[in-house]
């Protein structure tokens, strides 16, 4: 570990730019025996309500190519429990924790930022106004400027901690979204969370999805999120996540000159729990053989 | 839990689309029957998610059963020794055997043999004698058999016939159950056959343990994607409060 | 051949329900040398404008996971070349023919409309109002209503042919856009088009394709398409052509059963030219084994 | 053109990161120097197109030389006899050389060896002894060196000179065309050894010509994806109009 991997987000600082993605690692410490996860840049837990969820009906995943669909309806221990327990682990690991938070109103997004903003341990949260798993909430703030504006600016009046908001592929303009949140006090954006889709089982004739539609997720979407980091980045100054199929350092460097100053593995961690690792590591030789330091690629892509 | 990338060491075709698969520890593969692990050769994007398996042995090597029925045991199916694959585990909750002084009656339907095949030999090496009994649609997919008659008592279904009684091995079950009403019951199979095996315990009272199946993509407890509804009202978890469970928590009787 | 696959959507009669999608089976021609090309259902020509059109600068094509970005630019040999050349031929060859048209206004449209309304041999239009890869004209007429209506409307006008209007998944009200055309005399619809996608290479650090962003297609998008034809099958009743990453019979039942009356082979072509041919002939046992009509499945998935 | 669904009768790996894969003909693989087939192995979704390979033999058996770069040639050099592969082809046009007397000179690059050694093999068939000149970074990666020395005059350069001229494979030509001021150039390889090629040619006007790459779908002139910009402005397609084309057509001197 030389530090050249060290990212700045805003008033951010991580170990390193590369960071596990939301609902895809659990509360991190389900990893602590397969590998040592404070190396990771940053855990983004799974998504925390004030009030435990159980999610939605099965079945909640299946496979499509070189992706797959979730409906898991944002199945969390929530708040209290969060904080109880995980999270204890979390800090004693050294863990980098970023809180993914969902709430179905922007009070209950600003009442969640307002405790949390009281715990310690906690790196970041990770706005989720793009969930499409539910029936209120989630996308419903990320569709249009507006709620997404108010949302982030009740988060912001309720908390010191910084704030990325992550983003929908779906929303209707989503170089306007960007501008709002940022406007409203984003400290950096998500992009992206899942696209909805629905896969049908021929032989029963039954959607595979017990919610019938689900977010795809995975290297199929990788195109999708690289121009969608590539257009908020021309919209925006704030830093981007990139986020959407990354399995390998080259995947995390496409992000990067598109216009990501850090990225989230998402589906990569079921194909390989340690992926994120592996990519730091390939990262840093990286760096070194090129004598860059990652921010040096951010937007760099040559038109 | 270990997560290691190891080499297959050697692959049995034990029938037309079957494939026992060895793999090399580092230095030991640890795990119960029932326990299962996720496994993923280095081919890419496509299909995306690791597999979940049975372990059928533990040890220096690994070893895991694998039926064809899709790309991703396809793709495991035609590696060949020396190949990379990753494998996740041992994940979840296997059998709960210890101490059971009554008969055991495994019962097995299709590639659920696979876990079956384990416990049985466990058994037999803590020196019981378990009845088995393994159902398949025909004698081509009936696999391991000598395995099983050296670890237990085995009586064999077909439904085509082929082999053993003409039917299902629910009906073998239905038998051993009229001579054997204080047996313990521990089944792996089709979702079809473990409901109805777990329907004649609850009905009777026998103790009944059930490897179930999910789809899943994480195998550790993380994406809370392998949910089934328990009788409780509440979602279960495969990969981490099963596979293994008691009939009762899925098909108990409505109170 | 049974007929048993026989197809009508609308006023559109169609030997079997298994068409090849524009672009991505040239001018259909170029194919008789290794199939019967009168067995596909349909051929959509590439997009045909009123003069040829040179295309974008290379490169054009690039790989995505289980998918593909293009951006070909509608290159095509125009109005003129099109009836003298190929169009000849596929008449000879009794292939079902639809051309495919491309206007950046919907005069423009309508003007192709009026001549194609003459030539003989043509079994329908189908009005691209989704090419991603163009200035003008293309998607610009496919995210919204109104514009969509009025180029559909145009077209309506101008030919008493079967009107297909092909839609694009980055519309920002689909449904919407489906009932204007609907209204304004689309007989049927193709959903859908590829979505803007961008990838790098991380070399070079320059994007893949020469116009820096292209539509994907290919399996990749799949249930992102069903998505959407279920949606639509919902919001209208007019008959749907399901179109994406369709590789084979169990990919097409898939569409049908979101709602779709007949599907598109597109990006599969280059895997293998004959996969049309080949879910026609699974179609056609399947049908016999099943005792059905491709038309029973049309929207039977089971919620 | 032809459509074939086929199998793998033979793999020679003639070094490492290299496959020579032979496919059976129904009855026959056909095809002039410089065309290519598209194939593609029956791995499902990803990669999803075909790839271009230059046909090296053709007949009872077609053969093709895989250099592996990318997940696709990854694959087919993975694969073993009997595996079943798709070809489509011959596409494009090929080199012409017929009634061409003077002094053959072929340039081959890297992988740019494949087209290179057909159709040093047919000029020698039909009687004629070209030079060829023949780089590559290192000795490693010259392969079917022995061939092509039985088919003519081979002189080699390495850019690590592990072997042959230290240097690039133009050095040798400047020597040779010193020589040889009406030779007939044939090249195939990097598209920056192509690019010096043809310049050379172009400016003491000897014609050339030249077998090109891009980035290809349709491999039948139906996508439009593989133009390339000539020097008249217009987009040629390398699958269509070439892979072979004149040196002239692309590297002409601005008018
Ligand atoms: C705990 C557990 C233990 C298992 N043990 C074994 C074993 O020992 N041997 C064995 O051969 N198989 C076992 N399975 C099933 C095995 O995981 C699936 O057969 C495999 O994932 C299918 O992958 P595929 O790519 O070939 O099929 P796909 O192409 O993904 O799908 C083919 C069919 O299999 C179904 N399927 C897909 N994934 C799963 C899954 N995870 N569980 C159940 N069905 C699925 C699909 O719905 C579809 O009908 C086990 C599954 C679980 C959950
Ligand atoms: C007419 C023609 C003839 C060819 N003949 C041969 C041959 O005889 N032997 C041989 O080994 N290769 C040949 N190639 C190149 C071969 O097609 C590519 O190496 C192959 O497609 C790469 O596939 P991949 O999946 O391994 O690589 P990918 O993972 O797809 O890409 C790896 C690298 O190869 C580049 N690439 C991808 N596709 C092509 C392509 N179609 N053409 C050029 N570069 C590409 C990519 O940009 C990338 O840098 C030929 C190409 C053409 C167009
Ligand atoms: C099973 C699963 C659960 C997810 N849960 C959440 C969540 O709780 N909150 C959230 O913001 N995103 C969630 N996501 C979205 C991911 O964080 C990520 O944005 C998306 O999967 C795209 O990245 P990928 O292609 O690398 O997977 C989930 C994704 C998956 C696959
Ligand atoms: C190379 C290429 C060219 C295309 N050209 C056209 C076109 O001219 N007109 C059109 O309506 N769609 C065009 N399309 C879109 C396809 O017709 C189809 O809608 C899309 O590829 C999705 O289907 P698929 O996933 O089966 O490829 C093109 C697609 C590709 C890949
Ligand atoms: S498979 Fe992920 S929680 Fe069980
Ligand atoms: S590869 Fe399709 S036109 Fe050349």
């Amino acid at each position: 570990m030389t530090g050249i991997l060290e990212t700045r987000l805003g008033p951010l600082k991580l170990k390193n730019p590369v960071l596990v993605a939301s609902g895809t690692f659990g509360y991190g410490v389900e990893y602590e025996d397969i590998m040592d996860i404070s190396r990771i840049g940053g855990i983004c837990v799974k998504g925390i309500s004030l009030t435990p969820r159980p999610g939605n009906p099965p079945p909640r995943v299946c496979e499509t190519p070189a992706g797959m669909l979730n409906a898991i309806g944002l199945a969390n221990i929530g708040y209290d429990a969060f904080i109880s327990g995980p999270l204890q682990r979390l800090r004693e690991l050294c863990a980098t924790v970023i809180v993914n938070t969902y709430g179905t109103s922007a009070e209950e997004f600003a009442e969640l930022a307002r405790r949390f903003d009281k715990v310690e341990g906690i790196a970041a949260l990770e706005v989720n106004i793009s969930c499409p798993n539910v029936n209120a909430g989630g996308i419903h703030f990320g569709m249009r400027p507006e709620p997404a504006r108010e949302v982030t600016r009740a988060v912001r009046e309720a908390t010191r901690l910084p704030i990325i908001v992550k983003l929908s592929p779906e929303a209707i303009d989503l170089a306007g979204v960007a501008q709002a949140v940022v406007e409203a006090g984003a400290d950096a954006l998500a992009v992206m969370n899942t696209i909805r889709g629905m896969s049908i089982d021929v032989d029963t004739r039954r959607p595979r999805l017990g919610s019938v539609m689900g977010g795809l997720s995975g290297p199929a979407i990788r195109p999708l999120a690289v121009r969608l980091v590539y257009e908020v980045h021309k919209a925006v100054s704030a830093p981007i996540i990139g986020i959407g199929g990354v399995t390998c350092l080259q995947d995390a460097l496409e992000f990067f000159l598109a216009g990501a100053s850090a990225v989230q593995v998402g589906t990569a961690n079921y194909s390989n729990p340690r992926t994120s690792l592996d990519i730091i590591d390939d990262f840093e030789t990286y760096c070194i053989e090129h004598h860059l330091f990652p921010s040096d690629l951010t937007g760099k892509v040559q038109i | 839990m270990k997560w290691l990338r190891t080499t297959i060491t050697q692959i049995e075709r034990p029938a037309p689309g079957f494939a026992l698969l060895r793999f090399a520890g580092q230095p030991e593969i640890q795990g119960e029957p029932g326990q299962f692990v996720m496994v993923r050769g280095a081919w890419g994007n496509d299909p995306i998610l690791a597999r979940a398996f049975s372990l059928v042995e533990v040890g220096v090597h690994g070893a895991i059963l694998v039926r064809v029925v899709g790309r991703g045991t396809r793709r495991l199916a035609d590696m060949r020794p020396g190949d990379s694959i990753d494998v996740l585990g041992p994940a979840g909750h296997g059998f709960d055997f210890s101490g059971k002084g009554d008969v055991s009656v495994l019962v097995a339907g299709g590639v659920g043999v696979a876990p079956i095949l384990m416990l049985a030999e466990s058994m037999a090496a803590s020196g019981q004698r378990p009845i088995v009994l393994y159902g398949a649609r025909g004698s081509g997919e009936l696999v391991l058999c000598e395995r099983l008659a050296s670890a237990g008592e085995v009586a064999v279904a077909t439904e085509d016939g082929s082999r053993g009684h003409r039917g299902y091995v629910t009906d073998l079950l239905l038998g051993v159950l009229e001579k054997q009403p204080s047996a313990h019951l521990y089944a792996c199979g089709p979702e079809g056959m473990l409901e109805a095996v777990a329907k004649m315990a609850v009905r009777r009272s026998v103790p009944c343990q059930i490897a179930l199946e999910s789809p899943m993509a994480c195998g550790k407890g993380t994406c809370k994607g392998c949910a089934v509804l328990a009788r409780s009202g509440q979602y279960l978890y495969i990969c981490s409060d099963g596979p293994v469970l008691s009939a009762d928590d899925i098909y108990g009787e409505e109170q």
